[in-house]
């Protein structure tokens, strides 16, 4: 049997190699890619504690399945921003994106 | 409990195993004279010119866009087909709104002309 | 050592390697098929939780749609950072900072927390029983209906966003090149 | 302890289990050997049933366009195949220069994988099944559509224009025609209420879901030619226009294994439409006669592959755009009003005491006639535009 702390262990890992990549890369899309590894960590936090805490209860489950949504959605728009932004500056890289930065 | 998903996870470990195992046998029998001319980009005998990533239109990531979406709603609806037997005329028609919803945005990705394949 | 904790330090171990290679690798393209290395970890670590409905789930949204979405964005702005020579921005090093403060914090929580050695419970019910109270609790008022009606709002407004945002830029442009 | 010929396949797995726990093997460990030799046979079953497969192919498309077919190795060219592979296994495997060469190797297998791993839910006989998973429908959904991430691996790997165009070319229709075939797929699972295979099949007692949905079932099958990739649909291999796709740059068995993967996806969904709304291994006596049960299986499958190769020789290959079209504009619409349809007919079907039959079937005449109705005035639509075009072209001629 696994002990829960494994699998949060695991979660805080993940999450943290997501932020460091969501606050340290240049690539706009690549920083998409480490949110979503952040917004799995925390699903797998959701369902660890779903099955040792209650199994019983729908929730944990069904609040991942929001996170999915959530995380599609954000994806979606996230990208077509970057192909917007590419298409008319030719560049995703996260700090010459600077027209709003005074 | 995980007992089915043992064998599901083999049969996914045979179904690279047996491949591999074929190409291998095809790397110990074949012939292996590698030179640059058979190495190179096959483009009907003409020489290539550029780079190889050309740049793709745009319409394929819609493509994309609107698969998750309906992706998404899919996983959705299973659980709820799933118990479909249970749920009272109001939680189908719920679920009728769900669909009807996507189908509006569907519909608003048809009028704005970006289903056609340019 | 039982056999479900090796595969699961094997899997935990792979997906934190292939997320560690999401972040540092200098290809956009390696990035993206090394997610989803990570996120297939992520799948084997739900059905090892007995969630396997959102194993599945996983796979499905997650490798089939969400990552092939992002590899053709790679694809269509491909080049955008290349020859600059960087990967990461110059304050790295505060990026990696805030990260291990964030684990040590993390860390010292869960060592603090009373269910840090909790093992789990035998299910309550079988896994059909339990995707038909799921399904049940998405279309009940008493539960999950607002997520459930709210997440097919949001995914048509992110549909809608996201085509008004990335399509007339290809119309102009293609005018443009006519 | 069952005799041999009523239900083989448990016959044989309790003979090889007391064989194993005579030579003094734990119960788990036996259990997983077990697995292990049943997933070996199933991969290893389906891979040389693609030998039958490929040469019944050709047989029945060349009897389509008046030929023979192979004929001279074996009886009836039944080698034909073994002898393509045997050539195939000494060709040189070549590796294009600038290829990525772990994605570029891992994209054949991962195609065949995708495919095989369908097997392990598809129920064939009442005991013979892979794995009951209970999700096993959206198993079908996630697992089937790794083959796509098989071939834009290919694709990016390759270093080649033509394949980076045709694996992109694939992918955004393959995606695009999961999105009807996992709403019709919904239908089966809302009917049975559940969503194991063999649940399903329990579900179609004297009634199989073609009868109650044959919307849903034809959309399903359409769907799935599509996402396969044969013909009518076979756009991405269009050798007229982007040289073959993907593939172009592989050589000898890897590129075989493609070959391979796309004959036994074309047989898979077969089966999936047999089990999923055909009744599967449903039939007189199906239940005491194991056997009997795979008997009833097989030719069901037969009937449905029969039915793609016929499809494959009959229609010439559709436009890009009338693909795409074809499914955003009439298929998806219709697999989504199909699913309301179905959902609101159950219901009334049982809340009112309607006869179920006639409800549900009621409902689909209303869909395919709406359809109908719809697709007319959208041609008659189009029809006023080309002609309004022509006619402005017209207009504009004599001057130049």
């Amino acid at each position: 049997m696994i002990p829960l702390s494994w699998f949060l262990i695991f979660a805080a890992l993940l999450f943290c190699v997501g932020l460091y990549g969501a606050l340290a890369r240049r690539n706009a899309i690549a920083i998409l890619m480490a949110i979503e590894l952040m917004l799995n960590a925390v699903n797998i936090n959701l369902v660890a504690f779903w099955r040792y805490l209650g199994p019983e209860a729908v929730s944990g489950q069904a609040f991942a399945l929001v996170v999915f949504a959530v995380a599609a959605s954000e994806a979606a728009v996230g990208l077509a921003l970057m192909i917007s932004i590419y298409r008319r500056r030719h560049t995703v890289a996260v700090e010459e994106i600077d027209m709003m930065k005074w | 409990m995980l007992e089915p998903w043992i064998f599901v996870a083999l049969l996914l470990g045979v179904g690279m195993l047996l491949p591999g195992v074929a190409i291998a046998a095809n790397w110990l029998l074949s012939p292996k004279k590698p030179n640059a001319i058979k190495q190179s980009t096959y483009e009907c005998g003409i020489e290539t010119v550029g780079e190889t990533y050309v740049q793709l239109k745009g319409a394929y990531y819609i493509y994309a866009l609107i698969f998750v979406v309906f992706d998404i709603e899919a996983v959705f609806l299973f659980p709820w087909a799933v118990a479909y037997d249970k749920l009272q005329l109001y939680m189908v028609l719920e679920a009728v709104l769900f669909i009807v919803i996507l189908a509006a945005g569907l519909a608003y990705a048809w009028r704005k002309g970006v289903l056609e394949w340019v | 050592m039982t056999i479900l904790q090796i595969i699961f330090l094997l899997t935990a171990f792979l997906t934190l390697l292939a997320a560690l290679r999401v972040v540092t690798s200098p290809s956009m393209v390696h990035a993206a098929l090394w997610l989803i290395l990570a996120l297939a970890g992520v799948a084997v670590v739900f059905i090892l939780l007995n969630a396997t409905f959102l194993a599945v789930v996983q796979v499905a949204v997650y490798i089939d749609a969400i990552a092939i979405m992002i590899i053709i964005v790679v694809m269509l702005t491909r080049g955008a950072v290349r020859g600059q020579g960087h990967t990461v921005s110059k304050t790295w090093w505060a990026a990696a900072l805030s990260a291990l403060v964030m684990l040590t914090g993390l860390l010292v929580m869960l060592l603090q927390a009373p269910v840090r050695g909790a093992l789990p419970p035998t299910l309550p019910l079988d896994q059909e029983a339990f995707l038909e109270r799921l399904g049940q609790a998405l279309v009940d008022v008493n539960q999950y209906i607002l997520p459930f009606e709210v997440a097919s709002v949001l995914l048509v407004a992110a549909m809608v966003g996201a085509i008004i945002v990335a399509w007339p830029l290809f119309v102009r442009r293609g005018e443009e090149e006519r | 302890m069952d005799s041999f010929w009523i239900d083989p396949f448990s016959f044989i797995g309790s003979q090889l289990a007391a064989w194993l726990t005579g030579l003094g093997l734990a119960e788990n460990w036996v259990s997983l050997i077990l697995q292990l030799v049943g997933a070996l046979a199933l991969g290893t079953a389906v891979l040389i049933l693609t030998f039958l497969l490929i040469w019944a192919e050709r047989k029945i498309v060349a009897r389509i366009q008046d030929r023979l077919g192979p004929n001279r190795v074996g009886p009836y060219g039944i080698f034909q195949t073994v002898a393509d592979l045997l050539k195939l296994v000494t060709k040189e495997l070549i590796t294009p220069e600038g290829a990525d060469l772990l994605p570029y190797n891992l994209a054949p297998l991962l195609a065949v994988m995708s495919v095989v791993g369908l097997w392990a839910v598809i129920p064939m006989a009442p005991t013979l099944l892979g794995a009951d998973i209970h999700v096993g429908v959206l198993y079908i959904v996630s697992v089937g559509s790794i083959g796509t991430l098989g071939i834009l691996l290919a694709g990016l790997s390759s270093n080649n224009k033509y394949a980076l165009l045709g694996a992109f070319r694939t992918v955004a229709l393959m995606i695009s025609y999961a999105v009807p075939m996992a709403l019709a797929l919904l239908v089966p699972v809302l009917l049975a209420g559940s969503m194991s295979m063999q649940e399903i099949v329990l579900a179609q007692k004297g009634l199989p879901f073609l009868l109650l949905a044959p919307v849903a079932a034809l959309i399903f099958f359409v769907s799935s030619i599509a996402e396969v990739g044969r013909a009518p649909f076979d756009l991405l291999e269009a050798e007229s226009e982007i040289v073959a796709g993907f593939h172009i740059e592989y050589s000898g068995l890897k590129f075989g294994m493609f070959f391979v993967a796309e004959f036994l996806h074309a047989f898979t969904i077969s089966a999936l439409t047999a089990v999923l709304f055909m009744g599967g291994w449903r039939g007189p006596w199906a239940e005491q006669y194991t056997a009997l049960g795979f008997l009833y299986f097989l030719v069901k499958t037969s009937l449905v592959y029969f039915v793609v190769i016929w499809i494959r020789g009959s229609f010439p290959r559709i436009r890009i755009d009338q693909m795409n079209a074809l499914n955003w504009k009439l298929i998806t619409p219709v697999a989504l009003a199909g699913l309301v349809v179905t959902a609101v007919a159950e219901k009334v079907a049982l809340e009112l005491g309607a006869p179920r039959l006639l409800t549900h079937l009621a409902g689909n005449a209303l869909l395919i006639f709406a359809a109908a109705a719809g697709l007319g005035a959208y041609a008659r639509a189009a029809r006023r535009r080309s002609e309004l075009l022509a006619k402005a072209s017209k207009a504009e001629a004599p001057a130049g």
